[in-house]
């Protein structure tokens, strides 16, 4: 085990798996000598040389689609968007290629292809370069949806994902990138994709929270046990596959859930979750399944106007406190 | 060119004809439906660039992909059932005519959006250079598609990465109903080489020794690592956009004077004139490709549907 | 009243506000000569000339952008996407630009834009031509979408969206252009949105279904009718802004309800009724809110497998007597 | 050209490379957050550009677009406070930095997806072109985004429909740390013009003459109705990509050389030299751009925050 920080946690998974394979390579804007805006590629070039490290013009559609033809025929692409809202310019390439060629070609075709990059609130990026969007990739059949909310599940998925021979979007959040964990050092150290991780366990009801907003359920769940509400939070860690068993399970047991994303609330995950687990643990339910996710505006610049925006802690409080009438 | 390459394109030529015409005939008798586009017209192109082609090297095709895809060795009877849905079709029926591919014999597929298989083409000529192999990609596409951004961004990466692949541009001077004057901003398309550096050359898409001359210099390059050329064949298709169009752009006279100008009856004429092949051996070559076709068609539509028991499979590898 | 098809019925209100408004123009793939691959602009050509009726390149991105930026300075443009799974190439120009701009500019611009098109099952178009995409366009705030299942509908909902001053997501689906009915002759006729329109009423369930599910939702009705099952058929019309006060009106008498769409079930707009039928009706629920959608696989081209893919009247069927428990 | 324009672009320079100064000084305060792209170094492009466009004339502008805001016509002082997210913002600190507008003074906005404002500049001239009015349309963009699809697409559209516009390349060598010769096809963007068969010139983007020449005959082009130019201003970015960048892609001599290519320098030296103005007047109107941008950033600083009660307002046009 080693303390690291969660893009730390990225890079070493890369350069761990770009050593042991050699198909492995990194696409994206500035990661080559600049080791990504975020530094999650730092050093890549350094060991592995320009031809497996690549710089990439300013042109996402061109690159994803560079990445499905790559991974079709023989390579493992990892190809790195500087942010996730850049998937809306190549949002063909993923969701009409990238997912679907395997089926649409009956089977006989192979994609083993990543595409990373972070996204959501944290720097003050207003509107285009501050969402999650994750939702979008889990309504089209054919890809894998990763979202890791502490350095060891980033390790551990992302490790998961380049071994993986599908396409995977693996969306890392960027006021998460200097928060730190242990960390195995086993190289082959992998979480499986569609586990749920129980970070606390409770009784009287449940979250599910995604990536940056595991850490405010937690911290909502610590000041609720003060007064005697005893929240159980699960991080679904992958939303496709979802580990909805396990939500279920949890959901059974305590009657009650909330489900906290930092996507807008309306056709969120959210909205998913909620369905399924009322479907599944409908006479369980002592009231509704709750959602919680950021309002219907754009993230807004200002600081002031995006906490009302993204759920909080108090936000969560609140929540919890309604599904348990208290 | 030797004997054998131009009598291989000319059969290939024929197959893909006579494939087209069968398939037109069993969307008329309604055994077959979707989006069908014909290639009829446009053969020299396909037959004779892929000619130049290992089963190793790669292609990306378009919504007008059939004749395509035969020449980059698709089975015809195969290539039928799977534009009839049936389960012993390329891609099992879930694909189809627009969607079609042999990704083992490095047809990386058809694809029924626009522009969309240059970059993925892009790719796989970047997987070539980083495996360091002497593949090299062909990206097909259509005029219209040459004003959709990735076929910007696809030349100037591979310009860029000086990568081994061949955009050729298959000019029948529509897209749809639309006049490539009316959506395109240059007379030749090749001019936008200009844009990335690269080699641009129009040929006669009609006339397999000038296509045959430009591929063989733009594969040559590209295998020296010179990276990218544009390839721009002028053509003509004769039927509608799809099986179904009205055709309300174009006039009769104009079919009729593009199909004077028939890429298999031009290969014939040299044929004869030149003493390669005598009019019965050519004759003894339509009759084989259209057994092979009416074989194809017979194995089509004698296969089953696919089972919708397994409707499900496939979306992910194991 | 005249009898119209659906297709014409759109062409009419296009043509009526083209004549009523300088500033409406259209523009899009073969809409001037062919007046659309659909017939949807047929004569515009001949009546307003090129100008305001522009055929444009394949350039789904630029040519909604400049939709854009012509509404952003006075005009109205309508544009067709010739199917509306084209919006995937254009995804950026929708979400970050038209959806935000407004907000961003701190309401200091208007966007009168509507981008309509069809999409669906029914030609045998396959994986990337038969997709049912609306859902992407309610997750981001700033759009309004629009799915009328009725040449009636169809009318009234393009007029509001075209005199509306917000950038409108109006998707018309391909399987309906050839179907009749009433439509009114009034040049003023419109449907407001965010009005669901209830189809049929009934009293022991409740089903909420999209454009061509309406009618097979109204098939399984009358076939549940003589099995002494009576269902009330609710048509949303508009998913964004969604009327779920009705839906909800109705959910509490029935006590069941089961929302049917034509895009996939994971993270469709079922989700989200869902959820929210349940949040504000939960007493009322004798089961819980089902969901109907296509299975998780990219549509395919074989009509024996797309049948198999796409909620059909018996499915319907079964999923009501599921929730009924008969 | 005439002295009183020579005196206001010059006077939009100094505006704005005060303006940027304060930016910065109030990031490394932590008055300011977010991503703040400088432009100072490349203030001749802006204000030369906009010294020739009216109100009611359009511009699209990017991430790097606090001088073509300010050379459009923006007052500093809302400009400052949107930077700040105040409420007395350009748009209530709803924007900020990347996605400034002022649509009523033809600013149709910064745009923080790259190349995102070239589509909406060519519909803001194809708006001017249905309404038969004069207007024109400039586009500003990086050399960077030429390599984004709607690029090409822009540019074909434009000079497809003749529509009345001005694309201007601010090719400052970089797209964040990648040298345009590791991203960029072609030594010159400008060569690009090509494809799309309109003029196509390179300036030097630092020279106020040069780019007023180049976009002179291009508005002329524009409003006689013969369609679209291309501009490509070579120039700088003195300061990283934005505030933090630590600029390990390039040198401090380069930086240093480019500094003393200073396009403010140059046009005082050129003032000087042809007895047009005095060092005194050059230091008044410093002085003078100096207390705009203070008072500027004092009433950003004393403007209070919007309130999160209207957080949900202006989603929707009632
Ligand atoms: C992104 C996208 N836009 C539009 C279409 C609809 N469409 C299919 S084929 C076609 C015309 C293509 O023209 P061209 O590239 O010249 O090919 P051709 O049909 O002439 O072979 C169009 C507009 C599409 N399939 N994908
Ligand atoms: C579509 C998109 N891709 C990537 C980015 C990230 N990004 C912001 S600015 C920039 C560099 C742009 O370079 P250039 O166009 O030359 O403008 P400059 O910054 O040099 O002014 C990049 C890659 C973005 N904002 N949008
Ligand atoms: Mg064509
Ligand atoms: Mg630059």
């Amino acid at each position: 085990m080693s303390i690291k920080k969660y893009a730390v946690a990225i890079r070493d998974v890369i350069q761990q798996e770009m050593s042991r394979d050699e198909n492995v390579f990194v696409m994206g804007e500035d990661i080559a000598g600049q080791g990504g805006i975020f530094g999650c590629t730092r050093g890549l070039l350094e060991e592995f040389g320009e031809e497996r490290v690549r710089n990439t013009p300013i042109s996402e559609a061109c690159f994803i689609g560079a990445g499905v033809g790559a991974s079709l025929t023989g390579m493992r692409p990892i190809i790195e968007l500087m942010y996730m809202d850049f998937t809306y310019v190549a949002m063909d390439q993923i969701l009409n290629q990238a997912a679907k060629i395997r089926y649409m070609y009956g089977g006989k075709a192979t994609l083993p292809l990543v595409i990373r990059g972070q996204q959501g609130i944290g720097r003050g990026n207003a509107g285009t370069h501050s969402q999650s969007v994750e939702a979008f990739f889990t309504h089209i059949p054919g890809l894998k949806v990763a979202m890791p909310s502490t350095p060891a599940d980033a390790a551990g998925l992302l490790r998961t994902a380049i071994r993986d021979n599908n396409p995977i979007m693996f969306f890392e959040h960027k006021a998460l990138y200097a928060s730190s964990g242990e960390v195995s050092d086993d190289p082959n150290f992998a979480i499986p994709f569609g586990k749920a991780s129980v970070m606390r366990e409770g009784t009287d009801a449940t979250v599910i929270a995604t990536s940056l907003m595991v850490s405010r359920a937690l911290e909502a769940a610590e000041k609720l046990a003060e007064g005697s509400i005893d929240v159980e939070v699960i991080d679904p860690r992958t939303i496709l596959p979802l580990d909805i068993e396990t939500i279920v399970e949890s959901v059974k047991k305590t009657g009650r859930a909330l489900v906290v994303h930092e996507a807008h609330r309306t056709m969120g995950i959210g909205a998913e979750i909620a369905a399924e687990v009322t479907q599944r643990a409908f006479v369980y339910l002592d009231a509704p399944v709750a959602r919680l996710g950021a309002k219907a505006c754009t993230l807004p610049f200002s600081l002031v106007l995006e906490n009302a925006v993204v759920p909080g802690v108090d936000d969560i409080i609140e929540g919890i406190r309604k599904i348990c009438y208290k | 060119m030797d004997k054998k390459r131009l009598q291989s394109i000319y059969e290939t030529m024929l197959t893909i004809r006579y494939f087209e015409d069968k398939a037109l005939s069993l969307f008329e008798e309604n055994q077959l439906r979707g989006s069908v586009h014909l290639c009829t017209g446009q053969e020299a192109v396909a037959a004779t660039v892929c000619s130049h082609l290992r089963d190793e090297d790669y292609i990306t095709s378009t919504h007008r992909g059939h004749g395509h895809c035969i020449a980059k060795g698709a089975e015809p009877d195969k290539a039928m059932a799977e534009l009839m849905g049936k389960a012993a079709g390329y891609c099992q029926g879930r694909g189809g005519s627009m969607h079609i591919a042999d990704v083992t014999k490095g047809n990386l597929g058809a694809n029924a959006i626009v522009g969309a298989g240059l970059p993925i083409a892009a790719g796989a000529a970047l997987s070539a250079k980083l495996r360091k192999t002497d593949q090299v990609a062909v990206a097909f596409f259509g005029d219209g598609a040459s004003n959709e951004g990735v076929f910007h961004e696809a030349l100037n990466l591979a310009s860029v990465w000086k990568l081994p692949i061949i955009f050729v541009c298959e000019n029948n001077q529509f897209g749809i109903s639309t006049h490539v004057s009316k959506s395109t901003s240059v007379q030749d398309i090749a001019v936008r080489a200009k844009a990335y550096d690269i080699p641009g050359e129009v040929v006669d898409g009609n006339d397999v020794f000038s296509i045959d001359e430009a591929i063989k210099r733009a594969i040559k390059r590209a295998k020296a690592g010179e990276g990218p050329s544009l390839i721009e064949c002028k053509t003509y298709r004769w039927y509608g956009h799809w099986i179904g169009d009205p055709q309300v752009y174009r006039t009769k006279e104009d079919v009729e004077s593009w199909k004077k100008k028939c890429p298999i009856k031009r290969l014939e004429t040299y044929f004869l004139e030149n003493k390669i092949m005598t009019q019965q051996e050519l004759t003894v070559m339509h009759n084989k490709a259209v057994e092979v076709i009416d074989a194809a068609a017979d194995f089509a539509i004698s296969s089953s549907d696919p089972d919708p028991a397994f409707v499900l499979d496939n979306v992910y590898c194991e």
